[in-house]
């Protein structure tokens, strides 16, 4: 695994719908070996642990990463006051990421709320081969919509309370490509509730690729403090993974639910 | 350039600055930005005698100026670690203090039995781990245990400098910290986490699966130098510091108080480079002050 | 508007929040910013026997997320107390406790007396006081001592709650509660402040005068809630927490631990109007959640 | 005694020696009832204590004080990072200021570095009556010459190294203003073995009102706390008075050196 720590310059902040910001961070050395489902470790000012965040889009070209995140507490808030111009310290690219394969046809992605983030990195990478769906609690926290359709995948969204897009959960139109069949693989980030479903709905329908990207509270985020356990299974026993290492991409079947 | 090397108990130490066991692994994760030849020594992750999960999660938690840990000493059990992690630290050239736990005496001893005919440079004997329910602080908190165990542990370790971990959840640390010396240990370490516990309040659970973990970083560091001094003032042994520590000048602070070695744990988490910038700032502290060796500043603290 | 008050032992609280004894004199200062009777109740500055002068300076120093004092329980004596302070106190329509301290257990006894035939609503016995030498923190360290000398104070006291207010810097809070509830105490108050040290290492001199100092503030409110959780789990007499309460929402996580009522130190230095604040602020979460009553919260948490 | 808390917009910045700021606040309730010698006990993020800094000028008309501090330490540093605009959490004013009498004649001011701000107000109110000697490290260090000008103060400054004005120490000067007599009173802030030769001087000549500023570690600011503690005399007997309430002026003849 390489990484590397710095201060990096935010390029670019947009706030792209309540309480949830967008930041395109200047850091060629991180982008250069970024791979979708990866995050970086933050440190915000003022608190001992870092936030993990995950890398929503890589640009090598331009040297640059995106990260985009919701305000959930103290430490998302305090990030959420940086600016144009202002360095962010991160420690990055961290984590197993998703297993990316050029020869797949069709590929689902599924992202719920403030999960969907590192979906758009493998939209862009399988672009038209795949399938975005997007699930919201209703319209104001639709985000990353005009991106997804800029990616070339077939586009997706729903909402709890139908205000955007199709009213229900992401499971619907997933359930309905599922029966269609010829999936290479499906790939989720989300609540838990979501990725354990969609984990059983790709076993039934016999998808051997369903990879999704778990949530844990982390310490160093490199795998050395054994904070971030989490239940696998492993040749069928019982073995307490890391999310910041081995993960955060499991494959489903890996997952003690 | 100031001579920042420490000796403790006969240990040549390159400077004084160790990463706290279980914050650091066993240093692989962290070759990956500085070479770990740059540090003073290194405390391995608690083992014990076979493999242990540790507690479910979470096991972290964020609070004021600090945090609280509930791993539980998660480790692959000590024949593991003297095969596969132990040779390769030994090529680091650093010094390597085995961080050591278990649930009975006897299982530390046979620890301890195993290690002895290893190149480890020091045994770390952890009686203080807040976060196993066996063993653990039950052995720290209290003076006459903690001398046993620490006497039945050197016994098997002549010829291994031998250093034990005390709890600050006591008390008082100077009746630990002379029974140990006097069960034969040849310098203490603490302090080890402040047992804590924080709750979420929109659930109403414990926020961590344990209910409450170890507290450490910047918030204890004033127990924790208070600690030290009373500790450094009780005992003959050298006495490693920790708790807390996150500048050069923390660090000279907790020397002064009496500690000849310092560990740096939670520091870590906030900046991965900390235990490199803790000793450039050391030196330049000494820089400044024309204090030319490291050593004349431990417990030079005056009291009033 | 939910209903904020709470009984703690026969006693009514309009709210829960009190100014913790030693950050708020005796309310005149703070008279200046607010109504005293906004507030649930006061704990008035330890009162001893005959007037001390405390400690020399510096009394105070710094920590991160946190202060450490030593001022040593300065205040004019028992007796100017009853007769200048106290019932100006009474006429603010806010419950009051006296909080005493004395180097012996008859000087407590004595003290007690004195209060027994005024009109204060209940006295507060520290027996945890870090700064002073005899007594204080020696009382409260010691189940069997602790137990003694409550019983020797409820003795003088039949008609009056007495709060017992613990140390921190115990190995086992629960074993000195039970000693105090057995001794009849009719509540517990903790935590006091947790023993520290902090250096200036630009003379290499403790930056308080008295070397050490008792930690409060945000840093020590894990260990607080820790030590609440515990206690509340071990006693049937209600328990005031304290530690580090610096918002509403700290409040709250505390009496979900098992506080009846909270007592406010360090965050009133740093925010004057702090309980004022906090009052507001824990009315609103039970707004947000719809609960009737602070009551309900109490000792609410469900752990794993 | 009268005080307030609040948040003041910060209308003016300046630095004015190396590691040395100015900032004039807009805090109308506060300038309104403030004397010269009082301080406002200052927030500053991320600490617990406040920090106290003296009122260095009040102008009542514009409804602002002014503060100058030094950065010290980690508080004042962060302090010095307001910018104009910034909003300030002061507690003021605080304490017992310098007793001003109008029927005196000629009256010594006397700052010794830091110890200079709160001689400015001072300066201001007794204009030309008072001579001000103000004392420095060296060049770099020295402030506010400009403002004790226009107060119509006499001014006379003094650097340790002599690299401005008088090379020497402010007691030369002073003794030497003494010598011609005529003084109705003495008022000192600075370093504690300057503020001690000037009380034994002011003793030696028989200086009634010889008032001097003494610093002490602060929690309350208030006097609630007991925490600012000093050794003093009253009615011969050994008293502990709070250099917040009581002072931070003490008459000299009170102070146990
Ligand atoms: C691998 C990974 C990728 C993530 N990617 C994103 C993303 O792209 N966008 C986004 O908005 N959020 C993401 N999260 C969640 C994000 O880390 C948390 O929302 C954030 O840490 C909350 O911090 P806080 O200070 O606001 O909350 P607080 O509750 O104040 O945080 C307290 C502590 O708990 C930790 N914590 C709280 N919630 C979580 C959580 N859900 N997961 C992990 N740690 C948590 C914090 O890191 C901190 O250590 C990701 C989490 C992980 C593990
Ligand atoms: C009444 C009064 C008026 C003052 N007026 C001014 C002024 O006009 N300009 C100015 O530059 N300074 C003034 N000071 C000194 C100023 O308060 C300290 O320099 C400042 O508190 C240092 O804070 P720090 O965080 O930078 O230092 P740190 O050393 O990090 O502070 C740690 C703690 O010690 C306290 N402390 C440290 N030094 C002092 C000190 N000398 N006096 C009181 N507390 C101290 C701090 O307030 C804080 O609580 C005054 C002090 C007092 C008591
Ligand atoms: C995540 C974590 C895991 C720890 N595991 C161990 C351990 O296995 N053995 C041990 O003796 N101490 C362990 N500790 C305690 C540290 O070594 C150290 O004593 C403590 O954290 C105080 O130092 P700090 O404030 O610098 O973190 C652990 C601490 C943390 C934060
Ligand atoms: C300056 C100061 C003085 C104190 N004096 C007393 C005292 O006289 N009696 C007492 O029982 N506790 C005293 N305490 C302890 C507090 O009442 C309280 O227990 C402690 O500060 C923890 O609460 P906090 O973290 O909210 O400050 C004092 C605390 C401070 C900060
Ligand atoms: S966060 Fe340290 S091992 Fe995962
Ligand atoms: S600082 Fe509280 S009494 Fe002076």
């Amino acid at each position: 695994m390489k990484y590397t720590q710095g201060k990096y310059i935010i390029k670019n902040k947009s706030a792209i719908a309540k309480n949830t910001y967008s930041y395109t961070v200047r850091c060629p050395e991180v982008a250069d070996i970024a791979q979708p489902g990866q995050f970086a470790h933050i440190r915000v000012d003022g608190f001992t642990l870092r936030r993990p965040v995950s890398i929503c889009e890589i640009d090598k070209k331009c040297g640059t990463i995106r990260i985009v995140f919701e305000i959930r507490g103290n430490g998302t808030e305090e990030l959420s006051k940086l600016n144009e111009g202002s360095l962010i310290d991160m420690l990055a690219p961290l984590g197993h990421g998703f297993t990316l394969n050029s020869k797949f046809k069709k590929v689902i992605l599924i992202g719920g709320g403030i999960g969907t983030p590192p979906m758009l990195s493998l939209a862009q990478y399988y672009g038209e081969k795949s399938v975005a769906i997007t699930g919201f609690r209703g319209a104001g926290s639709v985000i990353l919509q005009e991106d997804f359709k800029n990616s070339g995948a077939e586009n997706i969204v729903c909402t709890d309370d139908g205000s955007y897009g199709i009213h229900g959960f992401v499971t619907q139109p997933f359930g309905d490509i599922l029966k269609k069949g010829g999936i290479d693989a499906v790939y989720a980030c989300g609540p838990m509730p979501m990725l354990k479903k969609i984990s059983e709905m790709s076993k039934e329908n016999n998808i051997a690729n369903c990879e999704i990207s778990l949530e844990e509270r982390m310490g160093c985020g490199i795998g050395a403090c054994l904070v971030c356990a989490c239940k696998t299974k492993k040749n069928d026993e019982e073995y307490f993974a890391h999310v910041c290492k081995e993960g955060p991409v499991f494959n489903a079947e890996e997952v003690i639910w | 350039m100031s001579d920042l090397s420490v000796n403790v108990c006969g240990v040549n130490f390159k400077n004084p600055i160790i990463p706290a066991s279980g914050v650091f692994g066993y240093g692989r994760e962290y070759e990956e930005l500085f070479p770990l030849s740059a540090l003073g020594g290194i405390a391995t992750k608690g083992t014990t005698i076979t493999r242990r999960n540790g507690n479910p999660s979470p096991r972290i938690a964020e609070t004021p100026s600090g945090m609280l840990n509930s791993v539980g000493l998660q480790n692959p059990g000590i024949d593991k670690f003297i095969d596969t992690e132990l040779p390769n630290l030994l090529k680091k050239n650093t010094v390597i203090l085995a961080n050591i736990a278990g649930s009975t005496i006897d299982e530390c001893v046979k620890i301890a039995e195993k290690l002895s005919s290893t190149d480890v440079h020091m045994i770390e004997l952890n009686i203080s781990c807040p976060n196993v329910k066996q063993g653990g602080a039950a052995f720290g908190t209290c003076p006459e245990t903690a001398g046993e165990i620490t006497r039945k542990v050197k016994n098997v370790l002549p010829d291994k400098p031998l250093v034990v971990k005390l709890s600050p959840n006591v008390t008082n640390i100077t009746d630990i910290a002379k029974s140990v010396e006097a069960g034969g240990a040849d310098a203490v370490s603490l302090i080890n986490t402040v047992l804590g516990m924080r709750i979420d309040i929109n659930t109403g659970r414990p926020i961590l699966k344990n209910n409450v973990g170890g507290m450490s970083g910047p918030a204890v560091f004033p127990l924790a130098v208070r600690m030290v001094w009373q500790t450094a003032n009780a005992v003959k042994i050298p006495v490693i510091g920790m708790g807390g520590v996150s500048s050069g000048k923390d660090a000279i602070e907790m020397m002064m108080a009496g500690a000849s070695a310092i560990q740096v744990g939670a520091a870590i988490f906030t900046d991965p480079f900390a235990p490199i910038k803790i000793i450039q700032e050391m030196n330049d502290f000494l820089d400044t002050k024309k204090i030319k060796s490291i050593s004349d500043i431990i417990g030079s603290v005056k009291p009033w």
